[in-house]
């Protein structure tokens, strides 16, 4: 059984290591500064006894004030599984730093989260539209976009 | 260009674009290939040209209204859909299945993945160049498993047969005997095609050793199902989360090392195989009692979010739903399993002929309704 | 066929009409030899594949869907012909009939039963050889002039196949020469007492497999591999044109299937029916072979195509002639019965020693 | 591209993709109504031409018995088409079991399956470089209509918007049952064709696509 890892333990762990890094814990996901993103992805991917090393999905939630990008992670070594959360507050051109030089998986994840939300990922290699064409007015997925 | 004359015969790379329509990539899928002669230098995929927006139109619908959009995504195992659809909304909206359910989901969803390998591995073949032979062959099997769904659901592709809280209708009296009879006959189908191909050569060097896919290029790309396991990562999310009533049953994960496209050609006739001997055990356990739980046409799940996913033919198929306690999702997200699963194409093809490239790819097993959404 | 085929034995090589009326019923005759048994094979591939894919074939087109091929043939030939804005326009209009031709020019050292044939040239092998090779020229006119990048794949396959496996299939073919003491095909019907097959069997092995890759048949179909390339060197020809180069796809396997049956399959040889019935009958049986094979096999790939040629069938057609050579100059009296067995054990030795020690393809280049 | 950063080459992969774009924002803003039925405006023409009923016949049998397919599944519907052709259903009876990977070479043009913007033009490519006489069958309800995606942002409603069609099969997905009796209709219909039309003095109701080679060859 895929157990997911409990928002206090994560905290536990990370707060050590980033101190400030975690902004909310949830019931189950655990909300991160968007700036310590990356580091705290190669933490819980190397680090003894987390070794989450297989990324489940990104995706990413339009809430009108904000941007919610979620990033599921699996451990196939202790089978548990994490969920991060971080937010971009402004609707022009929102940013979140680019998780694609840990998990080649999130590659292409990111190029759909941009092309179908409009978040751009700082630091992915080809940040290119990948379901729409070039040109395409907007991007579908956030809620005030209509034809 | 260097400066210096170079009495070496000068090559230069070309660009092939492959798709949308080509005969092999199983739908719409499209590759600008750099080629050196027959060389693949670099792909670059794109996609897009089956998107039609259905995380979006998910949003527009009921919860119960959007089973039919989940059959057209991955249409070749459609059952497969529906069940990781409802396994996320049950897990949302905290609904019990009853056991007859459950078991009923099993059978079929074991069902749907015999239907999905059988084109899997057809296809494959037919990528290599055997003319629909081993194509046609598998594909009379599926045949007789459309007839199965037939009686059950009266769908033969697009099933939308699993509910949320159960499935649609009860079994009919006559499905379980004639599921009894295929068993043993699909079985028998199955040895004797594994023996034809077995000993075949130019199979043996078409695929052996043919895109290698490291294990930890595979975990790292987040790759998962046959093809994962072909390289040597046995992860099963029937054994390792198991959702349904899959704890119950007694199977194995085959696996390989190699992590060629031989290896997932076999490790899917293997799941076949397993596939057969779960439906043997499910005949023989269905209890009685309601089929589906009592959940209304229109529910509202409370506020929150929920993942749930399956084991699908291909891999892990999950949704992730959010909820604002309305009748139709906030948000929809599909993790697509063959959307993944190419990630790691580039770095399979490259410094193979054009014609592995076909074969490669084909051994992925993908489904462009699923990879667009 | 029939009155075709009897007045062909009514006229022998030195008719009186004179040369010139000789070559005139000949060519006809060739003609609609080729056609004919295009359409029949055409319609033997069709129902014989569907029946080897659990299927029917064609069968609502006239009685047993016979007129199948028929009707294929009018609608292509009926069809729009479209030049692609970017083709080099000659040499697309060109490559067709390059490409058909040399397919005709090879019936006429085929006899079609004792002495009917248009001309038995004392070289007759060397001129099949020869010929057969010049639709390469043609396929490799219609890779470059149609200005597509499919077309030009598929062609320098095809030119590759070609060069490679012209080796290994002449080297065959004299193993057979050896034993006939003649290039000249009549002589070659004549001298099969016993079918060369079995006097020949890795001879015949080497050529059969040669001859399919020289015209592509599957398991060598690389140049117009429908799951790769599309339709390969002819994917930008429509209508009439790509009706040619059909008809030499079809046309190629009969010729074969020809010069198999003359020089392995002891001609048109044969008791009690007709000998050109005998011809034609053998022919086709060859050509089921290369059906079955279609229907069975997957496709090689490239290098490996390069692989079986120079690894494999080269040294096992140069151990086949020298075997042969030994045998006609040591013992050149003795019957051919003690040959078939030792040159049988010889194949036997040889494939599967070869089987063991060749690897086809050398896979995944540095990139 | 990343193959040699030395050489310069002519596709420059963005700027590629940002001609593809422009070519389905054209094709969007130019399909408005949809393509009537090709008997519909070919049968003025008709009228004048020279019956030859003997020919007619021959031809229009020769044509229907070997409707050679393009190939052409975007989705779920080609799962049926695949049955179609395959053991139970067998097509191959109809002589239409071979399919041309090549359009040049194909009659029929089955379109199984949705279709979206971003594949337009590439559907009204293949169709464009059919060889006349040609024809299309749209099946399943995406083909007609655009189906339970017709609200989607990105798909077409109905391959009539793109390319004339024939015959519409109904379903999602039709069975093969009525895919065969589609392919048996569309025999019907070109049975009943009199004569080769002259097509190039008809008013065609297809633009030509924007060339991107010409262009290049401007500049």
């Amino acid at each position: 059984m895929t157990t997911a890892l409990s928002a206090k333990e994560i905290v536990s762990k990370l707060s050590a290591e980033f101190p400030d890094a975690v902004k909310e814990a949830g019931a189950d996901s655990v909300l991160v500064k968007s700036a310590s993103l990356p580091a705290v992805t190669e933490y819980l991917k190397t680090a003894d006894g987390l070794k989450f090393d297989y990324i489940n999905y990104i995706t990413a939630i339009d809430y009108y004030d904000y941007f919610e990008v979620v990033y599921m992670m699996t451990s196939t070594e202790y089978n548990r599984s994490v969920t991060l959360k971080t937010r971009c507050e402004t609707r022009n051109r929102p940013t979140v730093p680019s998780l694609a030089g840990i998990y080649q998986g999130a590659d292409w994840q990111e190029r759909e989260v941009y092309d179908l939300m409009g978040i751009t990922f700082k630091g992915h290699p080809n940040m290119k539209r990948v379901f729409l064409w070039e040109g395409f007015d907007g991007h579908p997925l956030r809620k005030d976009w209509n034809k | 260009m260097t400066t210096t004359q170079e009495i070496s015969l000068q090559t230069e790379p070309f660009v092939l674009n492959m798709g949308p329509l080509h005969p092999s990539t199983h739908g719409v899928y499209r590759m600008r290939v750099t080629l050196d002669g027959e060389v693949v230098l670099d792909i670059e995929p794109m996609f897009g040209y089956l998107h039609r927006g259905i995380e979006k139109l998910m949003e527009e619908r009921t919860y119960t209204g959007c089973i039919p959009l989940t059959d057209r995504l991955d249409y070749a195992s459609a059952m497969g859909n529906n069940l990781a659809y409802c396994v996320a909304v049950e897990k949302l909206a905290k609904i019990r299945v009853p056991e007859r359910g459950e078991y009923i989901r099993v059978i079929t969803a074991e069902m749907i993945r015999i239907a999905n390998h059988c084109l899997a591995v057809g296809s494959m073949l037919n990528d290599a160049g055997a003319l629909g032979t081993p194509f046609f062959y598998l594909w009379n099997e599926r045949e007789k498993l459309y007839d199965l769904f037939e009686m059950l659901c009266g769908q033969r592709v697009l099933h939308n047969y699993i509910r949320i809280g159960g499935v649609s209708q009860d079994l009919p009296d006559e499905f379980l005997p004639a599921l009894e009879k295929f068993v043993p006959q699909l079985h028998k189908f199955i040895n004797e095609f594994e023996f034809f191909l077995k000993q075949n050569e130019i199979l043996i060097a078409r695929a052996q050793g043919v895109g290698v896919l490291p294990k930890d290029v595979a975990l790292n790309c987040g790759i998962s199902g046959p093809l994962a396991r072909a390289s040597g990562i046995k992860r099963d999310l029937r054994k390792d989360d198991p959702y349904s009533v899959y704890d119950r049953f007694e199977f194995d994960i085959p696996t390989a090392e190699n992590g060629d496209c031989y290896d997932r050609y076999r490790v899917r006739m293997e799941e076949m195989k397993q596939s057969l001997h779960i439906i043997d055990q499910a005949i023989k356990k269905v209890p009685g009692g309601p089929f589906r739980a009592k959940v209304p046409q229109i529910i509202r799940p409370p506020a929150g979010e929920a993942y749930g996913h399956i084991e699908g033919p291909k891999g892990e198929l999950g949704f992730y739903l959010v909820s604002d306690n309305s009748i139709a999702p906030y948000r929809c997200h599909i993790r697509s399993t063959s959307f993944i699963n190419l990630t790691a194409l580039r770095q399979m093809v490259k410094g193979w002929k054009i014609a592995d490239l076909i074969v490669i790819f084909g051994s992925i097993d993908i489904t462009m309704g699923e990879v667009d959404r | 066929m029939n009155a075709v085929s009897y007045a062909a034995q009514a006229v022998p090589a030195d008719w009186p009409g004179g040369y010139w009326w000789h070559w005139l019923f000949y060519t006809v005759v060739i003609i609609v030899f080729v056609l004919v048994m295009v359409m029949g094979a055409i319609y033997i591939e069709r129902r014989g594949m569907g029946r080897m894919q659990l299927r029917y074939g064609p069968n609502r087109t006239g009685p047993f869907g016979l007129l199948q091929p028929v009707a294929d043939a009018l609608k292509v030939l009926l069809k729009e012909n479209i030049v692609p804005n970017v083709a080099d326009k000659i040499v697309h209009w060109l490559a067709p009939v390059i490409a058909f031709t040399p397919v005709l020019l090879i019936f006429a050292v085929i006899p079609f039963q004792n002495g009917a044939l248009l001309t038995d040239l004392n070289i007759g092998i060397l001129f099949i050889v020869a010929v057969s090779s010049i639709s390469t020229v043609g396929v490799f006119m219609a890779g470059w002039g149609s200005g597509n990048k499919y077309s030009l794949l598929g062609a320098m396959r095809n030119v590759a196949a070609v060069v490679s496996y012209e080796i290994p299939m002449v080297l065959a073919i004299i193993g057979v020469v050896i034993f006939t003491g003649s290039l000249s095909t009549g002589a070659i019907v004549d001298a099969q007492d016993i079918p060369f097959i079995l006097v020949q069997p890795l001879g015949f092995l080497i050529f059969f497999i040669a001859a399919s890759a020289e015209i592509n048949r599957s398991p060598f179909d690389l140049m117009e591999a429908d799951s790769e390339l599309t339709a390969g060197f002819h994917t930008e020809y429509s209508g009439m044109k790509f009706a040619m180069f059909y008809l030499v796809e079809y046309a190629e396997a009969i010729a074969m299937s020809a010069i198999i049956t003359t020089i392995f399959l002891s001609g048109w040889r044969g008791p009690w029916l007709p000998p050109w019935l005998w011809f034609i009958i053998k022919t086709i049986i060859v050509f089921f072979v290369m059906v079955w094979t279609r229907a069975t096999l997957p496709r090689v790939r490239i290098d490996q195509l390069m692989a079986l040629a120079w690894k494999f069938l080269f040294p096992a057609a140069v151990i086949n002639l020298f075997v042969s050579a030994i045998e006609v100059l040591v013992w050149p009296d003795i019957s051919q019965w003690i040959f078939v067995g030792v040159n049988i054990a010889v194949a036997v030795i040889a494939i599967g020693v070869g089987t063991k020690m060749f690897k086809p393809g050398w896979g995944k280049v540095a990139v | 591209m990343e193959i040699d950063e030395n050489k310069e080459y002519i596709y420059d992969s963005y700027q590629l993709d940002c001609d593809e774009g422009k070519i389905i924002e054209q094709m969007k803003a130019s399909t408005k109504k949809s393509i009537p039925d090709p008997a519909d405006w070919i049968d003025a023409d008709l009228k004048r031409n020279i019956v030859l009923t003997s020919l007619d016949w021959v031809i229009d049998w020769a044509r229907r018995s070997s409707l050679w397919t393009a190939i052409c599944y975007p989705a779920c519907c080609g799962m049926e088409w695949m049955a179609t052709l395959a053991p139970r259903f067998d097509g191959s009876r109809f002589g239409m079991e071979i399919m041309r990977a090549s359009p040049r070479q194909a009659d029929l043009l089955i379109t199984a399956g949705t279709l979206t913007w971003k594949m337009a033009p590439n559907v009204r490519r293949i169709y464009n470089q059919m060889a006349e006489p040609k024809w299309v069958i749209a099946m399943g309800a995406c083909g007609i209509s655009g189906g339970i995606f017709r609200s989607g942002y990105n798909v077409v409603p109905g391959y009539n918007k793109i390319i004339p069609v024939d015959v519409y099969v109904p379903g999602c997905p039709p069975r093969p049952e009525a895919l065969l009796y589609g392919i048996q209709q569309l025999q019907k219909k070109i049975g009943r064709a009199k004569a080769v039309p002259d097509l190039s003095e008809l008013p065609n109701p297809l633009n030509e696509l924007p060339n991107p080679l010409k262009k290049d060859k401007k500049k």
